[in-house]
């Protein structure tokens, strides 16, 4: 169990991924009133991912508001709303589809309070999914949380967990910056203990999935999981791997990272994006800067292929980093070959 | 209505037929487990592609959407490319790298089926932009729903082909829904034809159940373009005969509703012109039928057999 | 013509009278090499954003364009802040760090300046969906040009007003080009208010170098959003009265038109209301310039004498 | 001289770098009818910066049009018309306006021949311009050319010297693949030499502006300009630094960029873009995986601050790299210190 879940000390349940962010959504519009959300289908059809479920009766249609197929216009309605004192969750289909909305995100929404000296803000979340499902191709399936990454002025999560997506959620639509909030096609029914109690996790704090020695696996959203069932793999064989999930990849826990890096010495960076100019190079490149000194050899990257994800299921899966590629990387590693 | 020839309404009848089956066929397949991904079936719009592409020379261009399969099949598509990229083999369209979503038939002027609502705008209205610079007379069709109509390039494509008298039909397939948003929840005008005008854009409805009449007016919107009168939009008005994709099982949609639409099947529809206007035999329309079945029985057999994309190769190229 | 007061018609000419000096002050500043970056003068245009912004009430929203001094000063924006925003001064609306394409009024419900032609439009479209969420009888005013009407975002988000009866309302500035591009060359219909109707959206079309029937037209868009009968298309007629930049001559700029424009100076026609229908006098109408003139010569100094922002802090900050 | 321009023996002229541009234009729009150009004001005005001036005139209005404010349409039809046979030169006035087309650039310029089993092709050139100006603010200012980077399926070229600006514009229009071609807003006006004779330069050819052999400064666009005149002054403290130009960012030419840092074992990189997810970061993170053994040191990245441009010119100066940093951060290196 993960660090930051060995604090809680509360009564637990188990619940859905999905489950764990619908619960975020109903108690902070519980909470209050500012908050509202729209999107394509997160009303009546409850979403998609049945995020939204059941939320258009309790909330009525004005917090809870389909859109038409206007990405660029809702979200730029959101980031209008939030400036004016609202506290809107906007939900774009697919992260894919986050293209057609990129201006007013990255124009917009980010720099909005930088461009006012700080006067303005924008207490705006936009939930969206990603990564590659089974099938779903080039244009349902990619992984392009290092387009935000870049942009000055927004906040980037990607929970991997039940239990983070709901903390991290809540602390999302509590935020007065700009939240962009990743989910995973692959993560929504996947299970995992939440606390009965109200919590929020804190934006920018790392968490350790499983402490190991030998070696600092850094991974998020989906690949957290393929990680984790490595090291398990690995522990077999005597290899004991840390599993470190940033959770939130801006602001990054850099510290947090150098001090895994330091004890471990070795690292492997596990990206289900294009290994070309992805969120990975960025983590490696400070790694390497701030504990040169410590790593025994150079930091590995495991990531996606640069390509667009195929159609075919084989193909598809050779795109993205599997179980085995982690514990063959990691077993060249720490064997040192 | 003018009276059509008994071998053109035999085609429309054919074309019409074999989108029914493929789909229908297809979706047995799906239900199998033989194809994945998303999978939005044309069944009840079977006409508007029909009669568009009737209306369409060999040479023009078309785009189409994520709810393809009717497009290139009426475009001439070759039903055993069409399945084997269904089933994400290497002798489909796309050589199993695109799926349901993205086959094209680009050699021959399909420009490809398009995941994102309303992409294939702007990919049409380019296509009709280099035959007008080329100086050629062809056209270009874009398929289009009620759900792109609501997307910026719409408004901003429909302008451009204005300002440049482009040889360019923007075709809106109004099934009335995006996923289970209702057209009326999300703009106060449901007729969308009505956008037209206020860009200058000859602009007119159809009964899109009702194959003769796209197909009429297709071809006057084609007239229309190859003089140089250019653009067209034309809006035509139908109902899913299911749910959004096939895992939706379309429960918003109001049984009488689609009742109705259903008792305007848009195939049965077209064997009555074959029946009626074009005086066939009731054998004549089921040998057409066979062959269609017979057809569609090879395609999936071919796709079956056929090799999957070889992992090295794909390696090899990215 | 609806009668106006003498006070209310001396409040708009001291808006129109402050837009034009500002702007020329500043372009004096501008060619001393005091501002930096892009500067697009209002100049021609003052009508609009008086007659709008007196139509509004203090707690309504407004979103601007890259041409946007007048909607700011029309809103009742401080000069001293202004100026000083111009010069990157940490005085400044923005503390020197938004400069003339940024300029905001947040707290006083100016959502500011953009530098993306078309940006601001949706985030009128939000102010007014927040409003219409809270039930407040607020309003918001996006003032777009005739440019941003050929981007997406104007559509789409017209037509969500209009599904979402918001009390919106889109004023398109229409001063006949997008840089040196006539309005003509890029659309058919250049009566850009004709665009409103195909998504039910009440339209209409002043002429926008009259600043009582901008204000008039204004009043009963407002009336309407307040009634729940929003959204509301304004298209406003006018011309610049210089090229599209500080630097820019523009040269494709026909003599006679600009002439005819400049004819038609909504400055003068609002000294001419003060005068005729307010019956002011020649001298009370110099009062109200001199002491504006005033107001621009202390902002003026106000920010020459200001500080520039701390690096340090900014530093600290980033 | 750099060493492409050595093996050029030709007589030369000294240019603007938009002459350059609007050279490899016209001589491309001669050769081939199926060249043409579009965007705001590239017609009558002849572009913003001059780049398109006179084509008009030259080849009429249907092959250099002006469109309406569009850019997600007018970029898409480049990408139609591309797929048909046409060879379509777009113009987006800044890189900040090429996010209203981002959905069209990746996901149907960057996708298309991959998603058609490479049946089909689009050879599109998108030119666009970057970074900062002087007093253009948040909007006007932004370097992108990460976001392009990591889109499979585009190429992405950014020339410094007029030399390179004509060679390679030359080459990225008869290339069969999209390529972003982004120049600098600070560059149009810089001179340089460019052979009386045709010329092209292929995609994916690094150069050395400067030979050196204590430190690799690897810059592109703007910043090789800012690293040739660093260089100079530390060459007067001793300090022989090589001055190392991508000019394609991809493909990228590593085998070259290993081979400088081999040679010379210290590694500067100076991007203009924010420092976080930088295109600095995916080199450097290439360079530890590669030539892990051969670093003296951690590679220095200098890049802009994480934050959007400020409008008031002393800030603005503040957040990108400056020559003195440059100076400062090779002494640093090569003084171990
Ligand atoms: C830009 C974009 N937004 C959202 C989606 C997700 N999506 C796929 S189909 C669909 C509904 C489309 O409705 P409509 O456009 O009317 O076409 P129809 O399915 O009715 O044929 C949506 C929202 C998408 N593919 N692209
Ligand atoms: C999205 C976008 N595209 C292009 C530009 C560059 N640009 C700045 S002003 C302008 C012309 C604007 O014309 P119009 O919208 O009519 O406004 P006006 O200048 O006439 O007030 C252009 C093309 C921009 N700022 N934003
Ligand atoms: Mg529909
Ligand atoms: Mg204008």
């Amino acid at each position: 169990m993960s660090t930051t879940q060995e604090t809680a000390q509360a009564r637990t349940r188990t619940i859905m991924y999905r489950e764990a962010l619908n619960e975020a959504l109903r108690e902070e519009m519980r909470r209050d009133p500012k908050v509202f959300l729209m999107g394509e289908g997160v009303a009546q059809r409850g979403g998609s991912y049945k995020v939204t479920t059941g939320l258009l009766d309790e909330f009525g249609p004005k917090r809870v508001m389909d859109t038409p197929i206007s990405e660029a216009s809702f979200v730029g309605a959101g980031v209008g709303a939030a400036i004016t004192g609202m506290r809107p969750v906007v939900e774009i289909l697919f992260v894919d589809f986050a293209m057609l909305a990129l201006d007013q995100i990255a124009n917009q929404a980010a720099k909005f309070k930088f461009i006012t000296g700080g006067k303005g803000k924008v207490p705006l979340v936009l939930r969206t999914q990603g990564g590659v499902g089974s099938g779903l191709a080039a244009q349902h399936s990619q992984s392009l949380e290092a387009l935000f990454y870049h942009i000055p002025g927004l906040k980037l999560i990607m929970p991997s967990t039940p239990y983070d997506a709901k903390g991290l959620l809540k602390s999302a639509i509590r935020e007065d910056d700009p939240v962009i909030f990743i989910e995973h096609k692959l993560l929504y029914m996947t299970t995992g203990e939440v606390p009965e109690e109200e919590y929020s996790i804190e934006l920018g704090k790392a968490d350790i999935k499983r402490r190991g020695t030998d070696v600092t696996i850094i991974a998020w959203s989906h690949m957290v999981l393929r990680a984790l069932a490595a090291a398990e793999k690995l522990a077999e064989e005597g290899i004991e791997a840390e599993v470190f999930d940033p959770r939130s990849l801006v602001p990054l826990d850099k510290e947090m990272i150098i001090d895994s890096v330091k004890k471990t010495e070795n690292v492997v960076i596990v990206q289900e994006a294009v290994r070309r100019g992805g969120i990975a190079s960025d983590i490696a490149s400070i790694i390497q800067a701030e504990a040169f000194d410590y790593l025994d050899g150079p930091i590995e990257i495991l990531a996606g292929k640069n390509t667009p994800i195929p159609f075919n299921l084989n193909l598809e899966k050779a795109c993205v980093p599997q179980e085995e590629d982690i514990i063959e990387a990691v077993r060249r590693m720490v064997s040192g070959t | 209505m003018a009276k059509y020839s008994k071998a053109m309404l035999a085609g429309l009848y054919k074309t019409l037929y074999t989108i029914r089956v493929f789909e229908n066929s297809c979706i047995k397949l799906y239900r199998q487990g033989l194809i994945r991904g998303y999978f939005h079936p044309y069944l009840g719009q079977e006409a508007i592609a029909t009669g568009v592409c009737a209306a369409l020379e060999k040479d023009d261009y078309i785009t189409s959407t994520h709810r393809g399969h009717g497009h290139c099949i009426a475009w001439g598509g070759d039903l055993k490319k069409m399945v084997a990229e269904l089933l994400g083999k290497e002798t489909g369209y796309c050589s199993g790298r695109g799926g349901s979503m993205h086959i094209a038939d680009i050699t021959a002027g399909n420009l490809g089926a398009n995941g994102i609502v309303g992409g294939g705008i702007p990919l049409g209205l380019g296509a009709a932009l280099g035959a007008s610079i080329r100086g050629e007379r062809r056209v270009a069709v874009t398929f289009a729903s009620d759900g792109a109509s609501n997307n910026g390039v719409f408004a901003e494509s429909l302008n451009m082909a204005g300002a440049w008298n482009l040889p360019y039909i923007l075709v809106i397939e109004n099934n009335q829904y995006a996923v289970s948003t209702p057209i009326e929840e999300v703009t106060r005008v449901s007729d969308l034809y009505k956008r037209g005008p206020g860009y200058g854009v000859e602009s007119v409805c159809v009964d899109g159940n009702d194959v003769l009449e796209v197909y009429q007016q297709a071809k006057e919107a084609v007239t229309l373009c190859r003089r140089g009168k250019g653009p067209v939009l034309l809006e035509a008005k139908t109902y899913r005969h299911m749910g959004h994709h096939v895992n939706d099982p379309g429960a918003y949609m109001p049984e009488e509703t689609l009742a109705y639409y259903k008792s305007k099947d848009p195939v049965k529809i077209g064997r009555k012109y074959l029946l009626e206007m074009g005086k066939a035999t009731e054998e004549e329309a089921r040998d057409i039928e066979k062959a269609v079945e017979h057809e569609m029985e090879e395609a999936i057999e071919f796709a079956v057999t056929s090799p999957e994309p070889s992992l090295e190769e794909f390696l090899k190229e990215v």
